[in-house]
C-alpha cells in the first residue's frame, strides 16, 4: 500500500524558447551615467555579433513561473529521504546559505588585497584546521572543486613525491569495488590502472595485494568503508605492505560520514584523502554540484600541494606562492569558496561531539535498515555494515525484476531510489545509504515500502516492472536519447 | 543536535532491532588500533545565531562597500534577484545529479535549456552540462583536443588568463602533453601570430587563444583559426567574461570553446563556485567531458529529458572515460540560466554595451596600455606612477584599483589591469583617473 | 482536453503534533553570558507554568519537509493564473521582499529615536505623496492594515467631521453590489447601512440616490470600478448630489487596479477611499495576508487623520501626535510598515508611465476574457468592462451545473478558480479579474479551459459536479466542517 | 515593464480580438470629465538594483547595528532561517486566502497547526487564525465581550499597553461603548485590584487587563478574573510578549485572550507587519471575529481542513458580521507557526528562561521602579538621573536605552521602560548599568 504520497495536478511547462515572443522583457538596467559608446567604432565592426538567434525573451513573472514550474517536477532531500548509496544526501541546513551570502563573503574578489580578505582566509584556515583534526591527517588544500578533482590533485602529490624520490612509477592499484571516479583520475594523473579483486568477504585482498604490490606501484587507491560500507579491516596492513615497498596510501574519502570521530585515517595509515564537502559536510548537491574536494596528507606529502597554500605570518594570513616542489595549480583562485564557508558552518554547529553523533547514527540507521530487509532481499556480503548497506537483486532477478526496476517502483511509493547497480562486484546492486538525517518514521515508511515492493515481484512483477506509474513522466527512453542525441532546442 | 532526527526513545528502539545494546556495539568490528581514542578536538556545537555571528564577523574582516576595479576574470555584475529566488528552492537546491530521470525532469529540462543558450551564445553546435571553472574547462578541452587529433603539443597564448594556464600546465605535465607559450604584440596586447606560425608544427593538437583576452583586448581569433587549423591542430578560445558574448562576434573558426560563467549573477565569492563549460562542434561530441542532457520521450510518449552518452563518463568507463568529472557545477549553471532568461536576447546585448560604455569612459580618464580594442578591461599604466601605489593612494577612498600586472608579466610590471562593468560608478571611474593623473 | 497540468506525486504529511516524539530538537540557543535565574523565585511558583502540552517536538530536518510539503498542496501565482475576481492576484515582485528585509529595515524599532528612523519615515513619506499623486486625494494615512481597516478609518473620519459639523447623521448607504466588508465596516464606526439598488445597468441608480439621500445620510460607500468591473458613469453626479445634501462620497479603492494614470477618485468627487496594498500595489497576500489600507482624503478631511500623522519638520521627519481633531488610533504604531515598503518598491519600479501602463494591460485581458468567453457564459450586465468581467452561470445551472462547480472545475484544469458567487447582484456570478501581469498564453489556455467546460456541462456534466478529480484532495466536505467544528487538534 | 508579460504584438492580437483599434478605445466610455489629462506627476520606473541601492540609502539613514533595549510591545528576538525559508516559497507567499480548500490544504492545515498551538501556549479551547495586531485583536475582543454578556462599559487598566487602550477608545468611542480606566499599585507596578472594584459595576461587559503588563508585571489575572465575574463581565486578558508563555502560567480565568505574536520570529519591522490572535472558550465560538480553520473530510474520505464557520463573517453575514476583518496576517501566522515548530516544547521554555535571567541581570545593574515579579521587561529609574539624558549618553556608545514612560504615564517622568532578550549581550547591559549609576 502506497501511503506517502497521493496523486496532485502539477503544472506543464514549455521550454523557454517556446515561450518566448519578441520584445518581451524580464530587465531594466541603471541609465548610463556616461556616454554611450558605438560598439562598431569601439570593437571594430567585424567583431560586433548580429542578435542572438533564438535566445529567450520572456518577463519576469513567466521567469519565475518556469522555473518553478520546473522546480516541482524535481525530488529532493526537502522532500523525503533520498537514500543514494555513495552520496550521503543528507539534510542541507539553510543558516549555511544565508552565511554564504554575507556580502562581505560573498563579494570577495580573489585578488582584492589580502589585507582585506582576511575573513575570507580565516574562514580557509579554520576549515582546513578543522579537517586536518577530522582526518588525523597534516596538512589539507581545499583547492579542488569535487572529489574526483580531490582524487587527480592526491594522486599528483603522490606522483611529485616519488619522482622526488627518483621514480614516479607506473600505477596505480584499484579495488574492483571502487568508484569511477578513481581509475578515471589516476589516468589523468598520468598513470596506468591494475584493479585488485575485492576478496570473498568484499573487503581488500591482503594475499592478492602481498602479491600485485611491486615496484611499478605507485599506490593503492582504496575507499574506507568501502563501496558495500564495510570497513577495510586490515587497512592497517595494507598500508604496511605498501609503505615497505615505497607506495603509497590514498584514501578515497566519499565515505567519511561513517567515521567522525570513530576512527581517522592519518591513524590508519592513510597517507593522502580528500573529502566530499557536499556529501559528508552538507553541502547542498544542487542537482549535481557544485561541491569541493579538500585533500588532507601527511607531513611527507606537504611540500607538494598546490599552490597558493595559505600561511599564518603573525597574526595575518598569507597566500604563499612560493613553493618549489607544488604540483601547481588545479584550479584558479583557491577552491569553491562558497562551498568551504557552508561546510564550516555545518562543522561549527554540529562540533566534536555532534560530528561523531553524526556518524553514529548515520550508522545505525544503515544498520537498522539492512535488518528490517534482510529477509526480503539477498545480502551478497555479510561484514557488519557502517552507513550503507548493499543488497542484491538475486531473488528479484529470478521474477525477471531488476535493481533498476525496483528503484523505479520506490518512486511511486514516494521515494528517491537507492543507487543502482553499484559497485560493480555486486550483481544488479541495490545500495542505500540513509544518512543520519533520517528519522525512525522515514525509514520505517521506507522498510515498508521496500517490503511491499519485494512482495509485488512475486504477486504482480508487471507493476513493477513498468513503474513509475504515479509520475509525471513515466519510464523515460534513454536508449532513444543516447541514439539519437538532441542536445540543444532548435 | 538539531540537525538529528531520532529521539532518544526511537534510537533505543532501532538500536534494539539491530540487536545491539548500545552505539558503541556498531563500532565492535572495528579494529582496536585504528579507533581514534579520544574525542574529537573541536569545540562543542553552536547555534544558529552564533553562526552566523562568526561569520559576519569575518565578512566584516573583508573588504565591504568598498568600490573596485578588478576584473581578471572575476566580474562584479548585477545579480538579478530571481537567481536566488530560483537557486533556493529546495527541488534544485536539494536534489542530485539527475539520474533517475522521472524525477528529475525539472533540473534536466534547465539543463537542456542552458545547453541550447551556451549554444546560441557560442555559435557552437553542442554544448556540456558544466565544468568546475573556465580553467578545468581549459585544461579538459585540452586533452579533447589532443584525443580528437591524436596529437598532443600545446600552443598556448601567453595572453590566455596566468592562472588558467597553470592549471593547464599542472594536467599537460602529467599527461605528457608538451606545452610550448607565444607571446602577444608589444603595442596592441593582441596575439603575436608570427610567433605563433614560427612555433606551430605538426605534433601541435591544439592552439589556445583567449578573447577578449587576459588584457581585456578582443584578439584575432580569425588569424589564429587559420593558423592552427593550416597545422592540423584544432583551436580552443577561451573566454573569462561571459557578457562580452552579448555583443561579440562569437569566436568563428574555434573548435572548442572553454569558458567562464562567472559573470552570469554568479557573486565572486573569493573565486567560487563558478562554472565552466565546454562547447564545440557535433563531430566531436564524442570526446566531449562532462555530462550532456537529451531531449527524448516516456512511455507515454511525453517529451522528457535525460542523461545521455553516458558512454563517454567515468562511472560507465572508468579509466577510459573522457575525463574524471562526476560531481559538476550544476546550481551555478542553473543560476546562470535563470541570469540569461531574465537578461534575454535584449537584455544581454543592453548589458554589453554599457559594460563597453563604463571601460571606454574608464579609458578616457587613464592611459591604455595597449591599442587593441578592448571590451570591458584594459590594461593602464601612469607615467611615473607604480600600480601599488596608484591602488594605495585609492584605497584610502575605499576604491580597490586593479590587478598589478607585474605578478604576471614582468614586462608589465609599470601597468594595472582595470575592469568596468554597469556596475562602475562615474564618480568611482572619476577618482581612479584622478589617483592616475 | 487539459493540457496545462499533469498528474504527479505529492508528499503526504502528518501533522506536526503526529510527528513529534519527546526530546527531538529543532533549536538551540548561545550558552547563556549572564547567571541562570529559577523561574520560581523570579516568577513566583504559582505563575510559572508545566510544560506545554501537546506542543511539538521534531528536529530541524523535519520541520522543513514539513513546510515543505505542506506547500506543495497549494497554488498560488508562482504556479499560475489566479483569476479571482476582485482580489487583484498579480506577480509579487521577488525584490520587494529583499528590501523589505534590509536590516536596517526590517530591525527598526516603532519606538527608536526618531533621528535614528529617517530611513523609515521618509520611506512613508514618499509612499504617501506617490498614493496621493495616483489618487488625487490631499492627505493619506498609512495605518489601516487592510481594506477593511481603511473603510472603517474612512468612515471614522467621515463621522468625526459630521460630528464636529454638529450632526454625525445615522447611515452609511450602500449599493447592493458592494463587498461585505463595507456594511461591516459602517457598523463598526457606529452606523446603521442601507442598501441601495443598483440600477438595471448594474451602476448607481441616480434616481434612487436622489429620493434616499436625506439628513441622516452621512456617506455613500461606492466601489469604483464597482464589484462588476464597471465603472460608475455617474459617480460625479453622485458626489454632486451627496455633497449638496451634507453627505461624503466614500469610496472602496480595491479596484483602483483600472484606474491609475487613467482617472483619480479625488478628480471625480470622491472625498475618501481606501488602497488595498496587497491588491493593486502587489503586495504578496502570503495566503490571507497581511496587505495595508492606507486611507487617502481631502483636504476637509484632513485633520481627522489618525494619530500620529507625518510632518516634515525642515530637512526632518517627525511624528505628530498633537492633532486634536484626530478620530485617535486605528491601530498601534504607524501600521504594516513592511508592506508599505514592498508597495513603495512597486510604485518605483512602474513609475507613472508604467503605473498606467499597468491599467491599461489590466482593462486589455478583462475584455480579451470578456470577448472570448461571451458566446459560451451569460453576461448578466452588458455595460463596458475595466479590469474584470463577470459572468452568471445562468446557462449552466439548466443543466444543474453552478458555479461553485464550474470553479472546481477549473482546478482540474490547472487554474485557480475565478470568484465565486459574488457580486451578490449576479446569481451565480463568475468574477473573473485576470490582472495585467498574465500574459497572451496563459489567458488562451484559460479561455480554452472555460469553453472546454462549458462543453463538458453539455455533455458529461457529472464530470463537473465532482470535480476536482486531479487534486490531492477531493471536494473537501464544507458543510461538515461546520456542523461539528474540529478546530485544533488533540 | 519587466513585470508585463504581452509584447506589442501580442497586445496588438488582443486589441484586435477586442475590436479595439487602440488601447485607449478601452476607456472610451468613460466620461471624459472623469480622466486625468496628464501623465501621473511620478518619475519614471527604475531598476532593480536601483530599487535596492534607494531602500540602502534608507536603511542607512536608520539606527543600523544597535544594541537595543526596546520592548513595550515589540521585542527583539533571534529569528531561526527557517522561518523565512518557509514563508519565502512562493506556494505560500503568493497564495490567496485558502477560500478553495482542495488547492489550498497546506495553508490550511498550517493554520490548524497555528490555532491548536495557540491553544496549547494559551491554555484556552478555540484560537483563530490571526487578526491585524495585538491593539485591533484587544479591540475586537471587547467588542466580542459586549456581544457575548449584552453589556457594552469597558473597564481597562492603565497597565495594558497606552498605544492599545488609545486603539479601543476609538473603537468603543465609535461602538458607544463606555470606557473607563483603573490604576495600578503605584509599588508593585501590578493591578489596583481595589480600584477596579471600586469601579465594576453591572453595566461592566469587560474587564480588560494585560500580564505581563506594559510594565514587564506578572500581574493579578487571578484577582481581576474573580472581581471581573463576581460582576457578570467576561476578562479579557491581553499579552503583547508571547514568549513569557513559555514560562509563565496562561491566564487563568481568563475568557478571552487577545495577544500580540510579534515574538515569534516577526522582525521589529517599525511596528509592523505582526499578527494578533485571539483565543477564547469553545461556549464563544460563534462571536469569535476573524477566519477560523477546521477539519473536515473529502468525498474520498480523506482528511481535510477549510474555512468554517463563516456565517460570522463579513462576506456571509455583510453588515451582521462579528467583524469586519476580510485579509488578516496570514504568512506572519505562518511565520510564527514555523517559529514556534523550531523552538517546540524544550526549546521555548529555555527561550523563556534566558529572557527572564537576562532581564534579571539587567535589573540587578539599575534600579527597578517596581517591586512586582517580571519577565523580560521591567520600569527603572535613576535618581537624579533623567530617563532622556540616560539614552543620549547610550546612543554614544551606539545602544538605545529604554522607553521614557513619561510619554504615556506622566507620574513615571523619572522612569524608562527596558526590556532584554536572549539577544541582549553582558556588555551592552553593563553599559547601561553605567549609564545608571
Ligand atoms: C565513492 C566515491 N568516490 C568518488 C566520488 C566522486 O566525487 P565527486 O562526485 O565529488 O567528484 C563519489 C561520488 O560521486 C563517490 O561516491
Ligand atoms: C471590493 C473589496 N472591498 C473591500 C475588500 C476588503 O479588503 P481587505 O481584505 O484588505 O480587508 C475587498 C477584498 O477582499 C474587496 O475586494
Amino acid at each position: 500500500m502506497i501511503t506517502k504520497v497521493r496523486p496532485h495536478l502539477s503544472q506543464n511547462e514549455p521550454l523557454l524558447f517556446e515561450r518566448s515572443s519578441p520584445g518581451k522583457i524580464a530587465f531594466q538596467l541603471p541609465e548610463l551615467d556616461v556616454p554611450a559608446v558605438k560598439a562598431e567604432e569601439a570593437l571594430g565592426e567585424e567583431n560586433v555579433r548580429g542578435s542572438i538567434e533564438g535566445f529567450p525573451e520572456v518577463s519576469e513573472v513567466e521567469a519565475i513561473r518556469h522555473f518553478t514550474r520546473l522546480s516541482t517536477w524535481n525530488y529532493a532531500i526537502d522532500y523525503g529521504m533520498y537514500p543514494l548509496g555513495s552520496c550521503t544526501m543528507k539534510y542541507n541546513p539553510r543558516v549555511n546559505e544565508v552565511v554564504a551570502r554575507l556580502e562581505g563573503l560573498a563579494w570577495a574578489h580573489p585578488y582584492q588585497p589580502e589585507a582585506l580578505a582576511q575573513g575570507s582566509m580565516e574562514v580557509a584556515a579554520r576549515l582546513e584546521a578543522a579537517l586536518a583534526e577530522i582526518t588525523g591527517m597534516d596538512a589539507v588544500t581545499l583547492q579542488p572543486a569535487a572529489g574526483a578533482h580531490g582524487e587527480l590533485t592526491g594522486i599528483l602529490m603522490i606522483r611529485a613525491l616519488l619522482t622526488r624520490r627518483g621514480n614516479p612509477r607506473k600505477k596505480i592499484l584499484i579495488p574492483d569495488s571502487a568508484h569511477g571516479t578513481n581509475p578515471a583520475s589516476a589516468v589523468i594523473a598520468g598513470y596506468g590502472v591494475e584493479h585488485v579483486p575485492s576478496s570473498p568477504t568484499g573487503v581488500l585482498d591482503l594475499g592478492a595485494l602481498e602479491r600485485v604490490v611491486d615496484r611499478d606501484v605507485a599506490a593503492l587507491m582504496v575507499t574506507n568503508p568501502n563501496t558495500l560500507g564495510v570497513f577495510e579491516h586490515d587497512i592497517m596492513r595494507a598500508a604496511e605492505i605498501l609503505h615497505s615497498r615505497g607506495a603509497l596510501l590514498y584514501m578515497d574519502g566519499a565515505n567519511m560520514n561513517a567515521l567522525m570521530g570513530i576512527a581517522r585515517p592519518g591513524d590508519f595509515g592513510v597517507d593522502a584523502l580528500h573529502l566530499n564537502l557536499h556529501k559528508t559536510f552538507s553541502t547542498p548537491h544542487g542537482g549535481g554540484g557544485p561541491g569541493a574536494g579538500p585533500v588532507a596528507v601527511k607531513k611527507e606529502l606537504e611540500p607538494f600541494l598546490p599552490i597558493p597554500r595559505l600561511k599564518r605570518l603573525g597574526k595575518r594570513l598569507t597566500w604563499d606562492y612560493k613553493r618549489k616542489h607544488s604540483i601547481g595549480r588545479v584550479r584558479a583562485f583557491y577552491g569553491n569558496f562558497g562551498v568551504l564557508v557552508r561546510a564550516l558552518a555545518y562543522i561549527l554547529a554540529h562540533g566534536g561531539p555532534g560530528l561523531r553523533k553524526v556518524s553514529v547514527d548515520a550508522v545505525l540507521n544503515a544498520n537498522y535498515i539492512r535488518k528490517q530487509l534482510e529477509a526480503y532481499f539477498e545480502l551478497p556480503y555479510t561484514a557488519p555494515s557502517m552507513h550503507e548497506v548493499v543488497f542484491s537483486d538475486e531473488r528479484q532477478a529470478k521474477q525477471g525484476v531488476r535493481t533498476g526496476d525496483l528503484a523505479k517502483r520506490l518512486i511511486d511509493y514516494g521515494f528517491h531510489p537507492y543507487t543502482v547497480s553499484f559497485p560493480l562486484i555486486v550483481h544488479g546492486a541495490l545500495m542505500i545509504e540513509p544518512t543520519e538525517t533520517e528519522g525512525k518514521r522515514e525509514l520505517d515508511h521506507f522498510i515498508e515500502a521496500m517490503i511491499s515492493i519485494a512482495r509485488e515481484v512475486e504477486e504482480d512483477p508487471k507493476t513493477v516492472l513498468s513503474a513509475p506509474h504515479g509520475t509525471r513522466t513515466s519510464r523515460v527512453d534513454e536508449v532513444m536519447a543516447a541514439r539519437k542525441p538532441v542536445l540543444r532546442w532548435r | 543536535m538539531r540537525y538529528l532526527p531520532k529521539s532518544d526513545s526511537e534510537s533505543r528502539e532501532m538500536l534494539d532491532a539491530c540487536g545491539a545494546s548500545s552505539a558503541e556495539d556498531l563500532f565492535a568490528h572495528l579494529p582496536e588500533e585504528a579507533r581514534l581514542k579520544r574525542p574529537l578536538d573541536l569545540p562543542p556545537g553552536i547555534s544558529e545565531y552564533e553562526i552566523v555571528q562568526y561569520f559576519r564577523e569575518r565578512a566584516a574582516e573583508n573588504a565591504d562597500g568598498y568600490a573596485s576595479f578588478l576584473g581578471a576574470g572575476v566580474y562584479s555584475h548585477f545579480r538579478p534577484v530571481l537567481v536566488d529566488t530560483v537557486a533556493e528552492r529546495g527541488e534544485f537546491l536539494t536534489s542530485y545529479t539527475p539520474y533517475q530521470a522521472e524525477i528529475a525532469q525539472g533540473t534536466l529540462m534547465a539543463i537542456f535549456e542552458f545547453q541550447t543558450m551556451i549554444c546560441q551564445l557560442t555559435g557552437m553546435e553542442v554544448a556540456n552540462a558544466s565544468m568546475y571553472d573556465g580553467s578545468t574547462a581549459l585544461a579538459e578541452a585540452a586533452m579533447m583536443a589532443a584525443r580528437a587529433t591524436g596529437k598532443g603539443r600545446l600552443l598556448v597564448a601567453r595572453s590566455v588568463h596566468p592562472e588558467y594556464r597553470e592549471v593547464l600546465r599542472t594536467y599537460a605535465r602529467n599527461q605528457g602533453m608538451p606545452l610550448e607559450e607565444f607571446g602577444y604584440l608589444e603595442d596592441a596586447g593582441a596575439l603575436d601570430t608570427e610567433d605563433l606560425e614560427r612555433k606551430m608544427d605538426g605534433l601541435t593538437g591544439a592552439v589556445i587563444v583567449q578573447s577578449p583576452n587576459f588584457f581585456g583586448v578582443v584578439d584575432r581569433v580569425r588569424e589564429a583559426a587559420e593558423i592552427a587549423h593550416e597545422g592540423g591542430a584544432l583551436l580552443i578560445v577561451v573566454f573569462t567574461e561571459a557578457v562580452s558574448l552579448g555583443i561579440l562576434e562569437p569566436p568563428a573558426g574555434a573548435d572548442i570553446i572553454a569558458g567562464e560563467l562567472q559573470s552570469f549573477a554568479i557573486s565572486p565569492s573569493y573565486g567560487g563556485p563558478f562554472a565552466g563549460i565546454i562547447a564545440t562542434r557535433e563531430k566531436f561530441i564524442r570526446q566531449m567531458p562532462g555530462r550532456l542532457v537529451g531531449q527524448t520521450v516516456d512511455t507515454r510518449g511525453n517529451r522528457a529529458f535525460c542523461l545521455t552518452l553516458a558512454t563517454r563518463e567515468q562511472h560507465i568507463r572508468r579509466e577510459k572515460a573522457t575525463s574524471n568529472i562526476c560531481t559538476n557545477q550544476a546550481l551555478i549553471a542553473l543560476m546562470a540560466t535563470v541570469f540569461m532568461t531574465v537578461y534575454g536576447k535584449r537584455g544581454l546585448r543592453e548589458l554589453a554595451e554599457q559594460n563597453l560604455a563604463k571601460a571606454h569612459y574608464l579609458a578616457s580618464q587613464v592611459k591604455p596600455r595597449f591599442c587593441g580594442k578592448f571590451f570591458n578591461e584594459f590594461a593602464a599604466r601612469a607615467p611615473g606612477k607604480a600600480p601599488d601605489a596608484i591602488n594605495k593612494g585609492l584605497l584610502k577612498r575605499r576604491i580597490i584599483g586593479g590587478l598589478p600586472l607585474g605578478r604576471f608579466y614582468p614586462e608589465l610590471a609599470d601597468s594595472m589591469l582595470l575592469s568596468a562593468t554597469e556596475m562602475s560608478r562615474r564618480a568611482d571611474m572619476d577618482a581612479v583617473g584622478e589617483a592616475f593623473a
